[in-house]
Formats: structure tokens, C-alpha cells, sequence
């Protein structure tokens, strides 16, 4: 990979409490790298180390060959979006927008016509004198990002932009956001806690524990393929299971690891009445099993099931056709050994 | 490296590097110490503090240590005051005023503190603006006014005596109450300012979850609203005491020496025509401190426990709009409470 | 919510009750200030504005005026430039010094215009800085009395405005702390500080322990006017009180119009 | 100014030094001075206001003052010994043996120097009292029908009396000190005196109020002890008709002001020509305007200023302070004394 | 339905603004019922009028055959848990527990007891003398609602009881609460915006709009037949269409409706090189589309999809069938026009 942020072994106490543990990443230019973990892993952490606004107990930031240590925030050619926006209460849109250039001091006209392009990028171009206070939240949060934009910065970092708004116009934003930073080819560090989120936005999603990077690789991957238990957890509603239980399902089983994960949509549910055999084949195996219960979650249902003495849940698509399987009903499950992923211990 | 930066450097070296160092200064401490330089902002406070708030109590600690007759150290200042029937009497009035003032001014002010809220915030920030004023009411011109209305020859006291009303037959203005009655005219606001802010923090909710479970309005408040306020209450309650132990300007406005109190007694020590000990003034202003100390550290105290309650409601979300309605009242409240 | 604003009667006579009880000995001054003779009557023998004429004919009150509109400016001035940096330095910057500064805060309330004067007297009469009775030590003491109220505004417009962070997007944006300070976080506290300023304002304008303790006898402020006058005429006091508290009312309720325009700029 | 007095002490035989060709010099010198500062010496004390304005037109030598206590004053003469800047002051009479002790002042003997009683005069001339305040009593006729006249009538009415802040306040603790005289007690025993206002504290006659003018307009306050000089410009401030002043006929105390110059004044013979106006007739005529009893006795009060004033007769029982130490003393311990003996039976 | 709480056409304003236009509902005993609808609607308020809070400007609100109207809340039998919990902070979780037998006047014996039985069945015995503010949110919303059981009210209202949780959290509470529900049989009364709590955890579900109930019915109905449009939308991501686009895509249509709702997961989607001939058939049609975007939302993947002219929201299980299809790609759809719903007018 052609590095253009790189941290190596970062790592930072708070008194005590060592919040980054040696957290090495390696962001290629353009690329938008989310980092997904659990509340207090150190993702704000991280990313105020990479911003300058904390300062390192070990390691190494470089971006573009250059070592950003010593470098004060304002040196560094970073943009930042915070959770709260922090706009500036007392300047327009506009002048929050051109603030990065005034302190540049830039001319008044290229500021403007700077302020202009961005407006016009995040689609705000007629809120130019408007006060913050007077914009909803999710303008007030494409200002912020139209903010962090106009000066340039060589990375751009953002701190759960999205968790502070609703649901609908989060959504919206997600899109909006992948696109201005895909059209920008903006190098761009993205932290969330919601998994959707990072499954939808990103190049490259990293799981964050407790100070560390514990998984990395492209959204397909992650939820594919999760290596430890954290991450099938963290990732939904995977179904991790340990070797005994895991041995009962399939009978045998690939390699020695203790726990094993199965993901929930890749069991198939079939009738009693239905013929199983169209499921027959190599790797695969048809369980009985008893519905503990179902319940409808809008485009999926999702079945408690009990098989072998394991309990599963699966998620089948809400199409109609699995209508007869209710509580209390005995059904059999299609399962498929290669879906079966073998977990690495915590830590390794 | 231009010279400007040099120069820094240089100057650096100088300040921190041990002689004979060879001068390596890495990034990263240049950037630390250029962080530190916020430092500078409070060197005009620190200044300030130390000459007018330390350095005063300071020497009145050290000289309250020191005899009056040839200034050397001693215990004498303290023993006379703590043994002198005459001091003791001062003390002994002042916190007797000092609590009743302060009792009456919480029960009064927590009334009204929880009537006040129950206005739009209009009209309650123009009450509490008003009753902020009224508190600077206070002094030379506040003893006077009392003086025309329940003096000798005051309005009540003629009016009350037209009606043939005895029950101010036996008040003395210038006595005990009628000094305890002018110190709860300003306690009073002073309470109500402290006090409303919390009756926020009983939020309605709780209210309503009581009466769905079969509670009154009186198990309320004597159950739930009465306990989380009490915190603020005792803290209210100190710096009420406080302020009623250091108030010298009404009371001798009223009556002169001749009511025996410790903040009098130090202001005719210190500015007195008489006597001449200002060391002896200094044990008895330590004294009053201690006092004052003891029920500001009071304060603290309590505002520290009330922030446990208040911890646990802040999860839930804040009322809507609560924010904007912070009005100046709000402020006001803030700004008077000086323990945050 | 709107259940919630219109107090039942109960509420109103409890408030009526007790803004009659807090303007009672005002409005008692008032009518001193009015009286002619009123010495053992219910109600004045007669009125006249008599006082109120030699109050204005008398420059010495206009002088009382003067000293203490400027003193009082004069410390709450000092206060905002020595309070500002010095609550937002520890704010931004070392927020775990904040419990240190609430202890130095609060003792103002633990020593009493009495006792402060007491030590100020003690300190700096005579020894290597001997400003007794002098202005600068005045406002040396104002400085401390008001400190309580200006730590509490500054912080709370602070945490109000989030400081912390503006200053971290326009450091990030490029801007030296001074200059974020000047161009980000000034501009918003302002509102917000205005009412501290306001309340230390009429505090120290109503001051008279330290103001006559400390500077009584070369400086008149109003305050110190006010006793000497009473010493020779109640109803002339009366005058002085009653204009003093019109001027301060006006005072205040200007800056607060002031402050209630700059603050619908900023918060809305 | 201020209501501090004090002692005098014995004074031994005296001389006039001063004759009428050094006056003329003195006069010459002041007016190439043409200027004089005071301290403690404002308008509004003693028509200080009148002598002034008399020494402006008369000499053409500009006046300020700032108004300070006595201590005040000795200090400042003190510490500005290289840069002075105050020539005259007035002072308790108790502060002139202070200042003398601490070597402030210098010595001037004016013309009539002889007129002046010996309690009245330090022996060289540092300090000389210009005019003497007895202790009286000031009482409100629309409250009180029969004004007391005497310690007796006093003891035997059935009104509230204010005797002021005897912990604090000179004027106060003179009040005791009159009461001690009047029944054979003296600066070394007011132990008489503490009894007569145990006894009225104990019958409930004694009432805390503040005896200011503001409460004496008012009217709550029925009868007070005053330094005459105060009460009879109260009694002429507020309405002269309702009020009435008395020196208690069994006997009183007297005590007075000085004035000091400045050892280091910048204008000395300014200041000498001062003290020399204010023991001309003019001077204490001016005095006698503001209520203050002249030291003179024999200055010849027109009538108005005459009838300012109390009848010389009242005072031929009022005796001063023999010994100021002795008095010093005393009144150190009398607050204590004060609060045990009387204030108990009224808090 | 033998109905055990009446709500005969409640009327509420605040004001001149009407909040409550007439609501009826009927609630049988041991049924939770569900209020689902967006913020504003008038869900908190109907809830309060029920119990007594607020005071009703019209209609009738019956419980067990006794009308509620003029009773003081605490004479109701009504419990309800807030949605900021309102837990006394003065007092342990247990004497919250406690609290409304106490003021009943029993006996501290018998409040001892019930309430170690209800901190029993929240699964908290170990938090009995803990304060509030020293229980997770999770925790102090179990109190809460062992706080109204304790009094065993005769209807319970829960007003969004878990809004304030984090996601996690709040899937755990949901079936912990159904669970709790069921075993007691307690008539419950449920507000929520979240459709997929409403989905998951009813009997019945009300969708609110304007103050009034919409539409009614178990949530398979309400998910499968949303009646109106705003039913639609506010159910799911079902796509909207008007008579015209449905016309294009299906060829011909039942009913003569305006508009037309399509469930994004009845759609099938088929490579282009696979046979389309296993998915033809009566009322069955194949069209072909172009792929839009593509985002994998962990169970399902959702993909925009344009096809003749219309812009289609399709979900598909995440289960790896459809991996080749991208950005750009031609698709064929497999629609099913028995899947297709006529929508009413809104207010019909
Ligand atoms: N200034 C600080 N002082 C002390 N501890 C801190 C500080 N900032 C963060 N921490 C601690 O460091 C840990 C990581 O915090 P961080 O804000 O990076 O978490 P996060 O992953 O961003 O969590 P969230 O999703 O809640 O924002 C937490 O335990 C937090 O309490
Ligand atoms: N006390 C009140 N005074 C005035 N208006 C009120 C009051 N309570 C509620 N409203 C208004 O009534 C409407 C319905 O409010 P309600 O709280 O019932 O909505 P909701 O459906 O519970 O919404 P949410 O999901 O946000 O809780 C809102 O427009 C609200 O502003
Ligand atoms: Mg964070
Ligand atoms: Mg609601």
C-alpha cells in the first residue's frame, strides 16, 4: 500500500489509563478508513493524537513523508468535523466557512469565492448569511465539513459527524458525505460506532478495542470474515458459538479454535412439509431444530431457533414464503459448512 | 533557522537547559513548551489574588499572633477574646442573629423560590431581577427605611398603635428581633436566588411518577422533594449564615455598639476612636472567619452531594427548550452562587 | 408547558406579598425622601422637594457620583481583563486546576468586608507598598469582592459557548490561540458576561464596609456621601438613596436591553 | 474634622512672647507665602468656613484642607517630613500631647495667650484649644413635655435616653465621664457614672437607637447626650423651637480642640497667622457661629451669635479632664465595663 | 373483543392547538398494545390523559367497565414508566421499589417482600440498596418498571421506555420486557417511534398520525398492508410509487389507486446470466434494471436500483448469492404483482 497517513505503535495514557495501546494503520490517499469500536476504545483519542489537540506518549504520526510530532495543530493541514459541530456562533455560514482562510489571510475575494464553491459543494449555497442557530443540524453539520474543507487540508478527520442527528437525515448525510469525499478523492480518517454506518461509507473499515486495532479490511470482509469474538459480536447479530456446541451442529469441523461464528442469514429455514433436499450437497448438513420465537423486523424476520441443543438466530428474508413457521413449530435448517468461521482468541 | 526562532531557542537554553548541556531540543518538547504557555493568563489573576486576598489574611493570621503591647509572638489575642466574657457575648449574639436570620430567610426564601418558579420565565427573570436589586438595598439606607417604618415613631409602629394592635407593643427596633428582621430582609432574595435554580431539578416527572403510585402532594414533597432539595438547602443555609456573621454595615447603621456583635466589635477595634489593638482586632476577625469558613466549606460540601443527585437526572434528556429559556434570572443565580 | 406558567392565584398573592415586603422600605425611603415634617405622625405633615433640590444644587453629591461610577468601572474593568484570560486559560487548558479556583473563589465569602479590611488595612499601611487609603487599594478590594460573581459568569459563558472545542476548530482552522480567543470565544462570552458585569456594577456601587474602612475618609462614593449626609439629614439620605437606586436601575436596565440584543445575535 | 478629644496636662507658668512687631513680620512672611494647607479643618466643621474666607480677603492667602482624624493628621504630618505638604491641623485635645511626643509640631503663642486657661494650652505653644464642647443634653420637645435640666430630672422621667456608642465613640464615653463629674467622680473613678446608667439600663431608659441627626429628625429619639456644639446645631438644623439643649446642672465635662502646626509646614508663618486670626475676636466670633463655645472668655459675642449659644451661667459646674493619661486609661477599659454593667440589662 | 380499557373518542388541546382529534382503541385484557408514530403525534399525551396527568377535553377512557374521567391519577390503578426513567434519586432502588406500597401504608415487612419479588423478576436482587445514579440506564429502566408493577396496576403505560438506551441495551430490555409482560399478563399500553420495537415486541400496533390512530392490527398486517401511504413510508423502506411509474413496471394493475406500495425485499433480483425462467409465472414479471449503488448493511444488502424509469429501493439477504452484482451492472427483477399494495388517500 502506497501510504499517505501513517501511525505507527501510537500510544497514550490518561494518568493512569492507557486509552491507545500501539495502534498502527496506514491510510493510502483518497481513501475514506472508518474507525468502529465500542463508546471509550480511544477513538476520539486517536484521531485529537492524529489533529494535534493531544499529544503522543509513543509512536509515530507521518502524513505525506512527514512527521507531524511537535507540529501544533494549525500545522499540521488537518481538518477536523466534531460530534457537536463546534461552528462559530457569532460568524454567518459564510464567514465560518471562510474562517480558515482569513486566518491565512487570504483576500477578501478569493475567500469568498472559496466560501462560494464550498456552499455551492454542500448544497447551502443560499445559507451563506445565515447564522448557525438558524440552521437545522444536519446543515449545521455540512457546514462544519464545508468548514473543515475550505482550507485545503491534506486529511480530513471526522468524529461521529452523524451521531448527533435523526435517523432520516443521518442517512441522507451518509451518502452525502461518501460522494463530497469521493469527488474531493479527500484522504479522509471517519469514526462511528454504529456498524451500518461503517458498513455503507467506507473504503476500509478498522475495529477498535480497547486501544487497539483488532481487525481491519474492506466492509465485505469485516462482516464477512470477523477474526475474533469481539468483532462477530460487535459486527451484529452473529451467532458465535463454542467448539463443543459448534461440533454438535455440523458434526465435524474445520481446524482447532475454540469458538466458532456463524452468520445469521446464512442458515436456510425449511418447512417440515417442504423437501430438503434441494439443499443437499457437499459441506452441507440439515439440522432439525424447534422456533423459539419469531419476530417480524421489518425486512427480515428473525427466528430464535433451538438445534442440537444450540441456541441459533436466523435471519430470513420477510417475503412471505416462510409464513407457516411460527413459536413452538419444528423446522429444519439448511446449513452450509463453509460459512462456518473458526475465531481467533481475544488479543491474538 | 531565522533569526527570530534562533532567538527563541537561545532564550530557552538559557531558561532550561543545565549549563554545559550541548542544546538538543526536539520537536516535540518545543511544541510542549510553546503549550504551556497559557500559563501567562493567570499570572495577572495570581498577582491580584495574592495581593489582595491572601496577603491581607496572611498578616491578619500572623498578626493575630502578635501582642499588641511589643508585637511579639503569643496566644494572648486569643485568649483574651475566647476568655472574655465581653467577646464571648459578641460571638455568642452574632451566631444567635446569624441562624435565626438565616433559618427564617431559608424557610421564607424556599417558599418563594418554589413559587417563582412556577411563572413563565418572563415574568419570573423580572421578579428575580427585582429582588436582586432589592439586595443591594442594604447598609446605612436599609436601616434607615426600617427606622421609618417600625422605629420608635414608625409607620407600622403608629399605625399598629392607632388600631389598638398590641402585638408590637413589646418590639424594641433595636433589639435582638429587630435586628434579626432586618437581616432576613436581606437574606431573603439572597435565599430565593440560591434556592429556585434547584427547584428545577425536581423535575415535574417525578412528581407524576408519585402520584401514579398513590403519593400525595405533601408525601411528595416530604419523600422525594424535600430530601433532594435539602443539599441546597444546607448549602443555601451556610452561605446565608455567612454572609449574616460578616454583615456590619446594617447593624451598626441600627444601633451603633451598643448591640453587642463580633463584626462590630472588630470595626470598633480596627476604626474605633478609642482603643487602639489592632492585633487583638485581627484574633477576633480570624475568629469570624473561622466561622464563615466553616459554613462556606459547608457549602461546598453540600453542592458536591447534590451534584450526585444531579448526575443521575442529567442522563435523562433536558427538558426541551430549557436551554433557551435560561434567561438573566438564570445567569443571575449562577453568577450569585459563588461555589458553582 | 404552558400549564406550568400560569401560577395559580396562591402564587401570585405569595409573589405580590413578597415584592411588597422587598420595596416596602424602599418605598418607606421614597417618601422620607418627599417628607417635609414627619416625625410622629403616620403619613408626612407635609411634603416638599426641598431635599431633593440641595442634593442636586450640591456638587460634592454629583463628585460622590463621579467617584464611584469610576471606581466601580475601573475594577469591574480590571476584573474582565484579569478574570477573562485567567478562567478561560484554566477552562481550556488545565481544567483540573478548576477546583483550586473555586476554593481561592468562594473565600470572599469567607472573609467579610469587616475582616478584608481589617488585613488590607494591616498589609499595606506603612511596609514596601503603602497604598492605605488610597484608590488603588480599593479597587484592589473591589477586585476580590466581585470575584465570585465573575468567576461564575466567565465560566458558565464559557461552558455555555463551548470554549474548549471552538478553539480547537479554529486552531485546527489555522488560527493562533490568541487569535481564536479574540475571533471565535470573545465575541460569544460577551453576552453572557455582560451580566455578571451588570450585578458586580450595582454590588460594588451599594458597597460601604471596605469603601468607608479603606478610602472612607479621602474618597466620598455615594455610598460613604450617603452616611456622612445622614449624619445630618434623614430626609436628604433618603434623597440620595432613592436617586442612587434610580441611577443604578436605569443602569442596569440599559445594559440589559444591550445584552439582550447582542445575545438574540448569538444564541438566538 | 472629627468628635476625638483628649487631655491637656498641667501647664506651668506662661509667657507672651509674641509682640506686635513679629505679628507685622509673621503677616509680611505669610502673605509672600500666600498660601496655607489644612488638615482636618474642613468648611463644614466649627464655620471653619467663615475663617477662611476672612483669611482670604483679609491676608489674600489661598486655602485647601483635606478633612482627616487626629491620628490621621499626626501621621501625615510624620510621613511627609521631606515633602510636606500640610501647615495646620486641629486636633482632639487628647492627640496634642501625642503629636508634641512625636515632635511634628512647632511651637506659636498668640496674642492672648494669656486668656486661655491653663487646661487649655500646652506650655510652649505647640497645641492651644480654640474652642471648648461640654456635654449636654439634646432633648425633643414634641416627645418629651418637661426637658431634663439636670442628671435628676434625668434619672426621674419616664422617657428613653440615648447615650450613644460608648464602645466606640469619644462623644459617648465623655457622656460617662459627665455623669461620673456631676455625682464626685473624676477621669480616675467613672464609677459613679457607670452606676446612674445601670440604674436608668435597668428601669429600661436606655434605648439602642443611634442618636444621628437622621434619627433625631425622625424623632426617635427623646432626649441624648451631645457635646453642646453638636446639639445646638442640630437643634438649629431641624427646628429650633422643638428642641432643647441643657448642660445638667450638678456638673458636666469640658474638652475642646487644638490646633498643631507643622514642624515642617510649608508655609509657617501662614499657618502662625492662622492660629493668630483664629484667637482674634473675628476668629472665635466665627467659632461661636458654628456653635463651638469660644475659649475666650473674653470675647464680646454679638447678640444673634450670642443666642446661638447656651447662657455662660449653665456651665459653671462643667469641669475638664485633669489628667488625659489617667482618662486614656480609663477608657479603654469602659466598652468591657460598658457591655457588662450596662448593655446587659438591655440586650 | 372483550375489551378491557375503552378509549371512546379522546379529545385533547393545548391551546389552539388540537393534539388529540378523537381517538378509539380497544384494549383486550393481557394484550400489549402498541402507539407507533412519528414525534408529535400525540402519543405522550394520549398516554397521559389515561393515566390522569393530563385532563381530557373529550370522550370517555374506561377501565374495566369504571370511567377514569374525574379520578385523581393515584386513584387510577394506572402504572407508567417515563421514558427518562424518573427514579427518585433519593432513594435506593429498592425503596423506589418500595415507594407506592409505602404510601398504601404497608407494612414495611410486606413492602420488603413484594419488592424483593419484582427486583426478582427484573433480574436486579443484587441492586437492592444501590442509588440511581449509580445503575446503568438499562438497569434503572428495569426499576422503573418494577417501581409501577409493584402496586400491580391494572394497566400499564410504558412511554417510549427505551428511547434513551443504547442500541444494544435496548434490544436486550425489549424481549425482557415483552417476557415480563406476558408472564404477568399485564394489559399494556406501549409508545414508540421505533417501528421496529413496535414490530417486534406487540400484539397490536397502532400507527398515530395528526392524533388519531391510522391503522390497526397485529404488526404482520401493519408491516405487510400498510393502508395508506404514510403508513408506508413510516413502516419501512417500501417504495412509493405513483399510478403511472407502477403502470410502467408491471405492465397492467389491479384497482384504481393513486399510488401504489412495492416491499423493497419482494423483489428478487437475477444476474444477467442467470436463467430469469425459474421465476416466471402467473401474475409474475421480469424487468431489467440498472444497479444504482450497492450497500451492505450487515444482514441484508441494499441496492438502488433504476428499472423502467422508476427508482427501486431492493433488499436482499446478505448471504453471498448475489456477490457479482455492483455499481453500473445491469440486473433483471423478478416482480410479483400479488406483492404489489394499493394504497388509500391520506385521512381516507
Ligand atoms: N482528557 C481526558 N482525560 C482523561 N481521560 C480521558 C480524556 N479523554 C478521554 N479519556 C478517556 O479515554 C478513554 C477513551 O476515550 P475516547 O473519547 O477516545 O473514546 P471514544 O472511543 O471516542 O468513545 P465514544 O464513542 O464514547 O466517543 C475513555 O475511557 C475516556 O474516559
Ligand atoms: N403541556 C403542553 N402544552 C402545550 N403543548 C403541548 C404540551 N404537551 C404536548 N404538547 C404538544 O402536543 C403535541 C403532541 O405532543 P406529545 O408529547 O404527545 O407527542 P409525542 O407523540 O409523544 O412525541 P414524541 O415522540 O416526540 O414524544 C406536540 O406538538 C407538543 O408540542
Ligand atoms: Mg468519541
Ligand atoms: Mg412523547
Amino acid at each position: 500500500m502506497n501510504s499517505y497517513l501513517e501511525l505507527q505503535s501510537v500510544r497514550k495514557r490518561f494518568g493512569n489509563a492507557a486509552v491507545l495501546n500501539g495502534v498502527h494503520l496506514d491510510v493510502a490517499e483518497g481513501e475514506l478508513v472508518t474507525l468502529l469500536g465500542p463508546s471509550g476504545c480511544g477513538k476520539s483519542t486517536l484521531l485529537r493524537c492524529i489533529a494535534g489537540l493531544a499529544v503522543l506518549d509513543g509512536g509515530r504520526i507521518v502524513l505525506q513523508g512527514r512527521d507531524l510530532g511537535g507540529l501544533a495543530p494549525r500545522e499540521r493541514q488537518v481538518g477536523m468535523v466534531f460530534q457537536s459541530f463546534a461552528l462559530f456562533p457569532n460568524l454567518t455560514a459564510g464567514e465560518n466557512v471562510e474562517y480558515g482562510l482569513r486566518m491565512r489571510g487570504e483576500s477578501k475575494r478569493g475567500r469568498r469565492r472559496r466560501a462560494e464553491e464550498l456552499l455551492a459543494l454542500v448544497d447551502l449555497e443560499d445559507k451563506r448569511d445565515v447564522y448557525p442557530h438558524h440552521l437545522s443540524g444536519g446543515q449545521q453539520q455540512r457546514i462544519a465539513l464545508a468548514r473543515s474543507l475550505a482550507v485545503q487540508p491534506k486529511l480530513l478527520l471526522l468524529d461521529e459527524p452523524l451521531s448527533a442527528l435523526d435517523a432520516q437525515i443521518r442517512k441522507n448525510l451518509r451518502s452525502e458525505i461518501r460522494s463530497i469525499q469521493q469527488r474531493l478523492n479527500m484522504t479522509t480518517l471517519f469514526v462511528t460506532h454504529d456498524q451500518e454506518e461503517a458498513l455503507t461509507m467506507s473504503d476500509r473499515v478498522c475495529i477498535m478495542n480497547k486501544g487497539v486495532i483488532v481487525q481491519e479490511g474492506t466492509p465485505e470482509q469485516i462482516y464477512m470474515t470477523p477474526r475474533t469474538e469481539f468483532a462477530a459480536r460487535f459486527m451484529g447479530s452473529y451467532n458465535v458459538m463454542t467448539r463443543p456446541e459448534a461440533l454438535r451442529l455440523f458434526g465435524s469441523l474445520e481446524g482447532s479454535s475454540d469458538s466458532y461464528a456463524l452468520r445469521p442469514e446464512s442458515v436456510k429455514l425449511i418447512g417440515m412439509e417442504e423437501d430438503p433436499s434441494g439443499h443437499a450437497g457437499r459441506g452441507k448438513r440439515i439440522v432439525d431444530g424447534t422456533v423459539d420465537s419469531v419476530s417480524v423486523l421489518g425486512t427480515i424476520v428473525r427466528y430464535s431457533i433451538e438445534a442440537a441443543g444450540v441456541k441459533l438466530t436466523i435471519d430470513a428474508l420477510n417475503d412471505g414464503r416462510l409464513i407457516g413457521i411460527g413459536e413452538r413449530r419444528n423446522v429444519r435448517l439448511a446449513l452450509d459448512c463453509s460459512q462456518l468461521l473458526q475465531l481467533e482468541k481475544e488479543g491474538a | 533557522m531565522d533569526s527570530r526562532r534562533r532567538l527563541r531557542l537561545e532564550r530557552r537554553r538559557l531558561l532550561r537547559a543545565p549549563k554545559g548541556c550541548v542544546l538538543v531540543i526536539s520537536k516535540k518538547k518545543r511544541y510542549r513548551l510553546r503549550g504551556r504557555l497559557w500559563v501567562l493568563g493567570l499570572v495577572p489573576f495570581a498577582v491580584m489574588v495574592l495581593a489582595f486576598q491572601l496577603a491581607p489574611v496572611w498578616s491578619m493570621l500572623s498578626g493575630s499572633f502578635r501582642s499588641d503591647a511589643d508585637s511579639r509572638w503569643t496566644w494572648h489575642n486569643y485568649y483574651t477574646a475566647l476568655n472574655s466574657p465581653f467577646y464571648l457575648k459578641a460571638i455568642e449574639n452574632s451566631l444567635l442573629i446569624s441562624a435565626y436570620s438565616s433559618l427564617i430567610g431559608i424557610v421564607v426564601g424556599l417558599v418563594c423560590a418554589y413559587s417563582v418558579t412556577r411563572f413563565a420565565p418572563t415574568v419570573r427573570d423580572r421578579i428575580l431581577m427585582l429582588s436582586n436589586m432589592t439586595s443591594n438595598f442594604a447598609g446605612v439606607p436599609l436601616a434607615f427605611a426600617y427606622i421609618i417604618l417600625l422605629g420608635s415613631n414608625g409607620v407600622f409602629t403608629l399605625l399598629f398603635r392607632e388600631w389598638g394592635w398590641n402585638v408590637f407593643d413589646g418590639f424594641d427596633l433595636y433589639s435582638w428581633t429587630g435586628l434579626t428582621l432586618v437581616y432576613v430582609y436581606f437574606q431573603v432574595p439572597l435565599s430565593l436566588l440560591l434556592l429556585y435554580p434547584s427547584f428545577y431539578g425536581i423535575r415535574e416527572q417525578w412528581k407524576e411518577a408519585a402520584s401514579m403510585l398513590g403519593a400525595s402532594s405533601w408525601q411528595f414533597w416530604r419523600s422525594i422533594g424535600v430530601p433532594i432539595l435539602a443539599p441546597a438547602i444546607f448549602g443555601t443555609l451556610g452561605i446565608l449564615f455567612a454572609n449574616a456573621m460578616g454583615a456590619y454595615a446594617t447593624a451598626y447603621a441600627l444601633v451603633g455598639g451598643n448591640y453587642n456583635l463580633l463584626a462590630i466589635r472588630i470595626g470598633s477595634i480596627v476604626s474605633g476612636d478609642v482603643t487602639n489593638q489592632p492585633n487583638l482586632g485581627s484574633a477576633l476577625a480570624v475568629l469570624l472567619a473561622c466561622t464563615t469558613l466553616l459554613a462556606v466549606s459547608l457549602n461546598a460540601w453540600m453542592t458536591k452531594r447534590s451534584a450526585r443527585y444531579l448526575t443521575g437526572a442529567a442522563k435523562a434528556p433536558p427538558r426541551k427548550g430549557f436551554v433557551r429559556q435560561r434567561g438573566t434570572g438564570v445567569a443571575l443565580a449562577e453568577a450569585k452562587e459563588g461555589t458553582g | 408547558m404552558t400549564e406550568r406558567n400560569q401560577a395559580g392565584w396562591g402564587h401570585r398573592t405569595l409573589q405580590s406579598l413578597l415584592l411588597l415586603y422587598l420595596l416596602l422600605p424602599l418605598a418607606a425611603t421614597a417618601v422620607y425622601a418627599f417628607a417635609g415634617d414627619w416625625q410622629d405622625t403616620v403619613l408626612p405633615k407635609q411634603w416638599t422637594l426641598e431635599w431633593f433640590e440641595s442634593l442636586f444644587q450640591d456638587t460634592r453629591f454629583l463628585e460622590a457620583l463621579w467617584n464611584s461610577l469610576y471606581l466601580c468601572s475601573i475594577s469591574v474593568a480590571l476584573s474582565l481583563a484579569v478574570m477573562i484570560p485567567a478562567v478561560f486559560v484554566l477552562t481550556v487548558y488545565a481544567p483540573r486546576l478548576e477546583s483550586l479556583m473555586k476554593g481561592i473563589v468562594v473565600l470572599p465569602y469567607a472573609v467579610p468586608g469587616v475582616v478584608a479590611a481589617v488585613g488590607l488595612i494591616r498589609t499595606y499601611s506603612g511596609g514596601p507598598i503603602d497604598i492605605a487609603g488610597t484608590a488603588y487599594l480599593l479597587v484592589g478590594a473591589y477586585f476580590v469582592a466581585i470575584l465570585p460573581y465573575m468567576y461564575q459568569g466567565i465560566r458558565n459563558s464559557l461552558l455555555t459557548v463551548s470554549a474548549p472545542e471552538l478553539m480547537q476548530a479554529a486552531g485546527l482552522l489555522g488560527a493562533g490561540p490568541v487569535r481564536a480567543f479574540l475571533t471565535v470565544v470573545l465575541p460569544n462570552i460577551v453576552p453572557g458576561i455582560l451580566v455578571s458585569t451588570l450585578l458586580s456594577f450595582s454590588v460594588l456601587f451599594g458597597e460601604f464596609v471596605l469603601t468607608n474602612m479603606l478610602v472612607g475618609a479621602h474618597l466620598q462614593t455615594v455610598q460613604v456621601y450617603l452616611s456622612r449626609r445622614m449624619g445630618e439629614s434623614g430626609h436628604l439620605a433618603s434623597a440620595i438613596a432613592i436617586s442612587y437606586f434610580a441611577f443604578i436601575l436605569i443602569l442596569s436596565m440599559v445594559l440589559m436591553k444591550l445584552g439582550q440584543t447582542k445575545g438574540r445575535r448569538v444564541r438566538g | 474634622g472629627d468628635d476625638d478629644n483628649g487631655g491637656g496636662k498641667d501647664s506651668a507658668t506662661v509667657s507672651v512672647t509674641v509682640d506686635s512687631s513679629s505679628l507685622a513680620e509673621i503677616e509680611a512672611k505669610a502673605k509672600e507665602e500666600g498660601a496655607v494647607a489644612s488638615v482636618g479643618m474642613p468648611d463644614s466643621w466649627a464655620n471653619w468656613k467663615d475663617t477662611w474666607n476672612d483669611i482670604q480677603t483679609k491676608y489674600g492667602l489661598k486655602h485647601t484642607d483635606t478633612d482627616m482624624s487626629s491620628a490621621e493628621e499626626i501621621a501625615k504630618f510624620e510621613a511627609e517630613k521631606d515633602k510636606p505638604t500640610a501647615d495646620i491641623g486641629d486636633v482632639g485635645i487628647a492627640f496634642g500631647p501625642v503629636a508634641v511626643a512625636k515632635g511634628v509640631t512647632q511651637p506659636y503663642k498668640p496674642t492672648h495667650w494669656e486668656e486661655i486657661p491653663d487646661w487649655a494650652k500646652d506650655e510652649d505653644g505647640h497645641w492651644v484649644v480654640a474652642y471648648q464642647g461640654t456635654i449636654g443634653f439634646l432633648t425633643n420637645k414634641n416627645l418629651v413635655k418637661n426637658p431634663p435640666k439636670s442628671w435628676e430630672d434625668l434619672k426621674n422621667g419616664d422617657y428613653k435616653i440615648i447615650v450613644g456608642d460608648v464602645t466606640k465613640a469619644a462623644q459617648a464615653q465623655m457622656a460617662v465621664l459627665a455623669a461620673s463629674i456631676a455625682f464626685g467622680g473624676d477621669e480616675s473613678n467613672i464609677e459613679p457614672g457607670i452606676a446612674f446608667f445601670e440604674d436608668l439600663a435597668k428601669k429600661g431608659r436606655l434605648s439602642n437607637a443611634d442618636a444621628s441627626v437622621a434619627n433625631i429628625e425622625k424623632g426617635e429619639v427623646p432626649v441624648t447626650l451631645l457635646w453642646d456644639f453638636n446639639a445646638l446645631n442640630y437643634r438649629d438644623q431641624i427646628d429650633k423651637d422643638q428642641f432643647d439643649v441643657a448642660i445638667p446642672t450638678e456638673g458636666s465635662v469640658v474638652s475642646g480642640y487644638a490646633t498643631i502646626i507643622n514642624k515642617y509646614a510649608p508655609n509657617p508663618n501662614a499657618a502662625k497667622l492662622t492660629r493668630e486670626y483664629i484667637f482674634s475676636d473675628e476668629g472665635q466670633i466665627n467659632l461661636a457661629k458654628g456653635y463651638a463655645r469660644p475659649i475666650r472668655d473674653s470675647v464680646k459675642l454679638p447678640d444673634d451669635v450670642a443666642a446661638k449659644l447656651l447662657d455662660k451661667d449653665e456651665y459653671k459646674n462643667a469641669k475638664p479632664v485633669g489628667d488625659y493619661s489617667v482618662w486614656d486609661t480609663a477608657s479603654k477599659t469602659l466598652p468591657q465595663t460598658w457591655q457588662e454593667r450596662v448593655l446587659v440589662h438591655m440586650n
